[in-house]
């Protein structure tokens, strides 16, 4: 078997099949949607937030393995965080977790498309509650610069 | 003469990528010919042979370079003409590639001729280029698009167009002639007779049957078609719009600029003969030659020999991948109805994991939507994987990935 | 280090070209830069490299040769970002050209910001691509369309540009860096501080002026800027558009397709990140490589060397045809505020006469209104003969071109 | 010197310093313009029409001495004929009087642009004074092909 099958180790198999915080929270504070635009995976994250904190977090979606496995990792990471440790939450921290360091830039996008979109749902809650908006120009930069 | 088996066992050595390894040292099998084609020496060749020994600008010059790549760029023209029975090489324009042509008609001919409440017509099996320049077209102009279905065969359903044609609404009806993602050959004959009697235009989006079958642009008898040189062993950066020139005639130009000119007055200007009024800036001169070089590989192996040579391909492909447990293919069985292009999903495997692993094989495979996302709704599917054969490839190409889908189906313990 | 001298005399042994002979076996002197310019090995290559081992559609696939290609793709991005000192890759568009850079523009930008009684001003030694585009866009929308003047020693009027910018209604200034007719080198900085302080918006049109010496986009300060592969020894088929990210943001898509999208539905559509919404279909994948490659070959040359070779050959040049009985040069004779571009009139001979008889010498020298029918007005001839110079070009390659202009002055009984 | 100097003969260099039929026919029956779109040549031919004869031809316009040289020679073959006559020129007739039988193809059209400014002119002319008009798309046809 090659390198690119040793990606595939049991935790992401299992992750695949059996997501954690998969589903939708009705009553979420703040959800954000996005895809990726060169293969078609696409997810959706929901959160619950209380003061400053993330209680709860759940994502769905279509993906492949990689980006079903970075997603229940994501998330459940996230949880239980403050929105500033979220924020600071890095593409390193999703991808050293289940192993996948060395994947090719076109894979690297399946793999952080919920840490995007993540980010981009703390920038939308942030910016919503922010009392002066001078931020937002600031955290929209944050977010797009992610990949 | 050779016969035709041994033809297609010699010309691998035409292709100097297929040479190559990837990954671990696994022998390249490139199997994503929908999505661009590999290319021949002869192609290379002619590319190198034009910068090394005649490159100039073309049209106006009186030097000798400029004679040269003048006539070389035009050579092209005229193998074109040839190759699909053009009877007018006037009515050929050279663009980018199939969207680049495919915008020209909805700009120079859509912004012109379609109004409030016309209808364009197209299928749920069109690759986005001949989606999106509608959608912009009709929205632009407060007009309708609308599609005509795929049946579970993979096939179009065409009491759809005729319930749209008795609306009276149609102006145009676009379509591929064959699908880049279910490989399905478009009743194209059948739907043009319908159109005319209606005295609705058709545009044929020839993307993917120019490279995989003889096509004959004079029998068809559509107002409109395009294709794209790189999927047919040409260049990248080059393909055609081919026009009827009753048609061209009602045309405004698309891009303003040198070539395109007859007089440039300070507040207006008069356009050039056809078809260099829509070739506007130096044109892509180099990869019109080398287009010109794969128009004469190609016919010089016979366009019916490459259609034979993957017609047995695909008969062999689905025959071996039928008997993968879990594996389902799309579109229909009767290889008489299809081209050279499979799709396919494997159990719950998602098809990026599919690429990914057979990649680790040497295995060119493509995943995903293939620009085909209307289609993907269709078949209620994120995405599949897909892999298309052209003239270099081989049934032991389709053993190997048979045999990198048995390591899929260990990975994901299936 | 070498001297810049040898710099110069040592790199014709890497284009090819230039070791030809044409008609009676006469070497090649190639002199028509300005239209296109000749490929060294190295970017000839690139090309062959990139068709022999790493062909493939780009940015969608997972296996290897995607990700190759891809990245050979995007790294020429970072190559024009570094060389043109652009400060956001995504701001950098492939096109095929200068002419579709510009109808981009007029199409994404102007189509949505231009209104009736709007103004476009534009000066008159642009490049037909310059007024064209505008020319449609500014009749389509009931807008004007301006020119700067141009002042008998070839420089630009600028107290008109104040005169338009007054009245308040301009909305864009399009103009090109240097003159492809008179060399003129335009005052870009001054043009756009003062639209700047008019909050008006300005186009470069960079085709003469990123060749043949050192451009600093950032610092320019403009809003677009445009210009094309093959006049800096880049392959024919690829060129650029930059767009300031704040203006880039407020543009519709021009052409619809693969590539340009993020999530297509049956009747809308959403579009993909900066610069992907600009590049639909499959983009000229192998020319991309073969600029990133023309764009090292520069570099490492150094635009100053560039400048500095082109200064001394047109100083050589000038002093040398104005010696020539009855020859008349256009445009500013100061050296520091022109380019390499020579045009003239040989007495009563017309310019396709004296083109075609220095080409029976074998000079390529351009004859004929070059793309700028506004100026062939402003200067009132029906042509002119145009030398240009590039960093191939010798005093040598200026003699035999004064030796050729003897032969006219003989044949036409000067 | 080399060929192509050749081409640059005693005639063409008389023709087009002084070239023969050069002006404009005020009252003309027909007149047409048109010009080389590549080179920027331009062309107008005026004619006199009398029953079925061309009684007076004259040309004008900006051209090189290929294009004056031949605009003569077409003006002065022209002149008396028949409007069959004319129809009937062809391009041999008038680069093998100046001997231009291989010019290059960019500059045969500097020598064919009188000629077929001549042809619209004729069919411009038969076209106005065509009793039914099914004839026009042929001379449409015969005009476009000239080059
Ligand atoms: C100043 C200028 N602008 C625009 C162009 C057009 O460039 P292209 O033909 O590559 O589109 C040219 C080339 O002739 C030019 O010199
Ligand atoms: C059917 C079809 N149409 C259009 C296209 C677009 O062609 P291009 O990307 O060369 O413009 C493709 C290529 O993917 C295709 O398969």
């Amino acid at each position: 078997m090659s390198s690119n099958a040793d990606i595939y180790h049991e935790m992401i198999i299992d992750y695949s099949r059996n997501p954690i915080n998969y589903g939708e929270i009705k009553d979420h504070d703040v959800t954000f949607h996005d895809s990726n635009p060169l293969c078609g995976d696409s997810i959706d994250i929901d959160m619950k937030i209380d003061e400053d904190k993330i209680t709860d977090i759940k994502f769905h979606g279509k993906g492949c393995a990689i980006c079903m496995a970075c997603s229940s990792v994501l998330t459940e990471i996230t949880k239980g965080k403050s929105l500033d440790e979220a924020r600071a939450i890095e593409k390193k921290d999703i991808l050293s977790e289940l192993g996948l360091e060395h994947l090719q830039a076109v894979r690297i996008k399946c793999a952080l498309l919920s840490l995007k979109v993540l980010k981009s749902a703390l920038y939308t809650y942030i910016g919503n509650n922010l009392k002066d908006d001078k931020d937002v120009g600031k955290l929209k930069k944050e977010a797009a610069s992610l990949y | 003469m050779q016969s035709t088996k041994s033809l297609f066992e010699n010309l691998k050595k035409d292709f100097p990528i297929l040479k190559r390894t990837v990954r671990d040292n696994k022998p390249l099998v490139y199997l994503d010919n929908a999505s661009t084609t590999q290319k021949p020496n002869q192609v290379i060749d002619a590319i190198t042979d034009y910068y090394q020994n005649h490159n100039a600008n073309i049209h106006r010059a009186v030097y000798a370079l400029a004679e040269e790549s003048t006539k070389a760029y035009e050579a092209t023209r005229d193998k074109i003409a040839e190759f699909l029975n053009i009877k007018d090489r006037q009515e050929i324009i050279f663009v980018r590639g199939t969207t680049e042509a495919i915008n020209l008609v909805a700009y120079s001919w859509g912004r012109q001729h379609i109004g409030k409440g016309d209808i364009i017509v197209t299928t749920e099996y069109e690759h986005h280029s001949n989606i999106v320049p509608w959608q912009l077209l009709t929205q632009e102009k407060q007009a309708r698009l609308e599609y005509i279905r795929v049946d579970d065969n993979g096939e179009l359903v065409l009491d759809d167009l005729r319930e749209y044609l008795a609306g009276g609404k149609v102006r145009l009806v676009a379509f591929s002639l064959m699908s880049n993602v279910l490989g399905t050959i478009t009743n194209a004959a059948q739907i043009i007779k319908e159109c005319k009697a209606a005295g609705v235009l058709t545009l044929v989006d020839g993307a993917q049957a120019v490279p995989h079958m003889s096509v004959d642009i004079d029998e068809l008898g559509c107002d409109f078609f395009a294709f794209s040189g790189h999927k047919m062993l040409g260049p990248t950066g080059v393909g055609v719009l081919w026009v009827k020139r009753s048609v061209l005639e009602t045309m405004s130009p698309f891009q303003g600029g040198g070539d395109m000119i007859r007089e440039v007055h300070k507040y207006e200007s008069t356009w050039n003969d056809l078809p260099y009024k829509f070739e506007a800036g130096t044109p892509n001169i180099a990869d019109v030659v080398g287009l010109g070089a794969a128009v004469d590989y190609l016919a010089k192996i016979g366009m019916d020999n490459v259609r034979e040579h993957e017609v047995e391909l695909t008969r062999y492909a689905i025959e071996k991948l039928s008997k993968v447990k879990g594996l389902h293919i799309y579109g229909t069985q009767d290889i008489s109805k299809r081209g050279g292009v499979i799709s396919f999903n494997f159990a719950d495997v998602h098809p990026h994991d599919v690429a990914q692993i057979v990649d680790g094989e040497g295995i060119a495979v493509r995943s995903g939507h293939h620009c085909a996302q209307v289609l993907m709704e269709r078949l209620d599917v994120a995405a599949t994987s897909r892999a298309s054969f052209y003239i270099y490839n081989t049934k032991e190409d389709i053993d190997v990935l048979i045999d990198a889908l048995n390591t899929v189906a260990k990975v994901f313990k299936l």
